[in-house]
């Protein structure tokens, strides 16, 4: 059953990461990017419970706090663009 | 993996997501090949601090760049045939895997059956990070204290805190305010616990340092510069970070006065064991405070600064 | 005893990985950018924790089953709050959401250019 | 995934490797090179610690009853370098904010032109004036 999980875990995987490459708006690359994350974490957790690596949950922590600070950031990028646009008139661009 | 960096040649926003992405792939890899320690780095370093710094320097040059400047097919040949070149000289490198590798044949048999014995760390990763190879260790943290030096000379070290009215736009926001609000404590905590848990699992003073940076920057993020300035002025992280290298080397110089060689901590107690655990623990501080306060540095003075035009 | 954690441990897992999955797809089939957000959020947010348990009831008792808890911990504080200021960046940055059925779609947009 | 034929690792790592090279040597915006810095450096990485790595072996923390690890020496040396990469990447991002600041740009040929012209400016007036190169050039 652990197997089954990771198997479904790389497949929404795959799944965020066309959504990454397609992705019509910023929005969406940075949607499927924080999915990705959290699915790295998950896939950390359990992949590492099955190979029985050392010490995975620290890195799957880890994860989990990077993955919330890096969409935090990119957050806080888009707020501002979108802070100068109304000044601006043009999305950030120079 | 690979897919990840062919079709990143693109756009250059979605560039810094999709290195985001590829940071976490290249850090399961390196959980996969059993390297706890770096892919702790690279989860830390690669997909946390590295993107932010980029989006803060895209903001600042804005993002929207992008011509190619001159066909790819001249690039293109120079690529693949010094990529043609080198998957020929891997012809002859030894198997993933082989424990009978040159590289594994040389020091790494003495690191891994005399480094818990003598140095008394159970990871060996640490053991060699700061007593067998300290000198080394040590020329990295000058490294990262002169790159954080230059990004200061080539930005300016004022900290004029009130040139900076901005608030944070995400300030308006109440429920991502408590929930970092309640978070940050946590990752701090955690940061303190990879410091000194570095000796018995994975971690130490380079994953901490950068951890405990990304808590602050964190912070920085959601409730704006002023505020974080007012909670770690620069000025202290200047002296921080110059402090962290002072400690390194001064636990080197401590065991010359007792004539034995520099940074051997066998001297720094009545048993050398116990010497060499203090002397790492020492050295990792020392690491761990001036990558933290490099770190965060760094972050002020590429995001503190404004858009110049 | 240790057979009715093994089934209920199975069945988390296989609860999350089915949800893991609907929010993959929902990610990518779904046609603007509010309805992703919802299905990967959503989905996320009960899936991870329903993968944990799972994961948590297969292991033994130690210091790492806290860490488990930690992460879950943290997965449930921060997913739906990075949802929720991902869509609320995007209202912001002039993101609408599609009220209208997405056939329509190219009609509406003929009609706006008109 | 140990069980890849054996010389897969260095393939991935010459394949990324070019990736980023080829982002470096053809892309004019230098933000995107320093993006293919990173690359190159990962990659440099992924080389050393597949190096380091040993089959059926764990991770290098002692623990009871595990005889066969992997390499720790790699794991230090990139472990050092990851760090010391961010710090120069950050250097290289200063750069950049910095010449964006003075030319107003970060395409490399859009500044090689304001050089180029700023260099045919300074020509021009040499030639009308060669006396006063002349005390230029003395200083």
């Amino acid at each position: 059953m652990l197997n089954a999980a990771i198997i479904a875990i790389l497949v929404t995987m795959a799944l965020a990461l066309t959504r990454a490459f397609k992705g019509p708006t910023e929005y969406d690359r940075m949607l499927a990017a924080n999915a990705f994350g959290t699915k790295t974490v998950l896939l950390i957790a359990l992949g590492g419970h099955a190979l029985s690596w050392h010490s995975h949950l620290d890195v799957a922590l880890l994860y989990a706090m990077v993955n919330f600070v890096g969409s935090i950031a990119v957050m806080r990028f888009f707020e501002h663009n979108a802070a100068h646009a109304g000044t601006n008139s043009s999305g950030g661009g120079t | 993996m690979i897919a990840v960096a062919v079709i990143r040649l693109r756009d250059l926003f979605a560039v810094v997501m999709l290195f985001g992405i590829y940071s976490f792939m290249t850090a399961a890899l390196f959980m996969d090949l059993d390297a706890v320690d770096v892919a702790f780095t690279e989860a830390a370093v690669g997909a946390g601090v590295t993107t932010v710094l980029m989006l803060s320097v895209l903001r600042l040059t804005g993002r929207s760049e992008r011509r190619p400047a001159h066909g790819p097919l001249l690039p293109l040949i120079v690529v693949a045939v010094t990529g043609a070149a080198l998957v020929y000289g891997t012809l002859d490198a030894p198997l993933l895997g082989d424990p009978g590798a040159p590289a594994n044949q040389h020091v790494a048999p003495r690191y891994i059956e005399q480094g818990p014995i003598e140095v008394g760390t159970p990871n060996m990763v640490t053991a060699v990070l700061a007593s067998y190879r300290g000198y080394d260790t040590l020329g990295e943290t000058v490294v990262i204290f002169t790159a954080g030096l230059a990004v200061l000379l080539l930005l300016g070290i004022r900290d004029d805190t009130d040139a900076l009215p901005e608030q944070s736009p995400l300030l308006g926001q109440l429920v991502l305010r408590v929930v970092v609000k309640s978070l940050i404590p946590l990752i701090l905590l955690y940061a303190l616990y990879v410091q000194f848990h570095g000796d018995y699992g994975a971690g130490g003073g380079f994953q901490a340092g950068v951890i405990f940076a990304t808590g602050f920057i964190l912070y920085a993020l959601v409730f704006g510069h002023a505020d974080a300035k007012r909670v770690v002025p620069p000025r202290w992280l200047h002296r921080l970070a110059a402090t962290g290298v002072l400690i390194y080397a001064g636990v080197g110089v401590a065991p010359l006065f007792s004539g034995q060689a520099f940074l051997d901590y066998s001297a720094l107690a009545t048993d050398p064991v116990q010497g060499q655990h203090l002397g790492v623990m020492l050295v990792e501080l020392g690491v761990g405070i001036t990558v933290f306060s490099i770190v965060l540095a760094i972050f002020y003075a590429l995001a503190g600064r404004r858009r110049q035009m | 005893m240790s057979l009715l954690v093994e089934l209920l441990s199975g069945a988390l897992l296989l609860a999350g990985s089915v949800l893991c999955i609907t929010g993959g797809v929902g990610l990518l089939r779904l046609p603007d950018f509010f309805a992703r957000v919802h299905a990967a959020g959503l989905t996320e947010t009960l899936a991870a924790p329903l993968l944990l348990c799972g994961l948590m009831l297969q292991m033994d008792w130690s210091l790492d089953l806290l860490k488990v808890a930690m992460i879950m911990l943290f997965i449930l504080a921060t997913n739906p709050t990075a949802s929720h200021s991902m869509a609320g960046a995007a209202l912001h940055g002039g993101q609408r959401p599609l009220v209208t059925d997405p056939d329509d779609e190219p009609q509406e947009d003929k009609s706006s250019t008109a | 995934m140990n069980e890849l034929p054996g010389l897969f690792n260095y393939w991935a790592v010459v394949f990324l490797m070019m990736a980023g090279f080829y982002v470096v040597i053809s892309q004019g915006n230098l933000v995107k090179k320093l993006v293919g810095l990173a690359l190159f450096q990962t990659s440099v990485f992924i080389l050393y610690i597949s190096i380091g790595d040993v089959a059926g072996g764990s991770a290098p923390i002692a623990a009871a009853g595990v005889t066969l690890y992997s390499n720790p020496l790699p794991h230090v040396l990139i472990l050092t370098a990851i760090v010391v990469g961010v710090a120069t990447t950050a250097v290289g991002l200063a750069l950049v904010v910095r010449i964006h600041e003075a030319y107003g740009s970060v395409e490399e040929d859009e500044i090689n032109q304001q050089d180029l012209a700023a260099d045919e400016d300074r020509e021009v007036k040499a030639s009308a004036d060669p006396a006063r190169t002349h005390e230029d050039a003395r200083p």
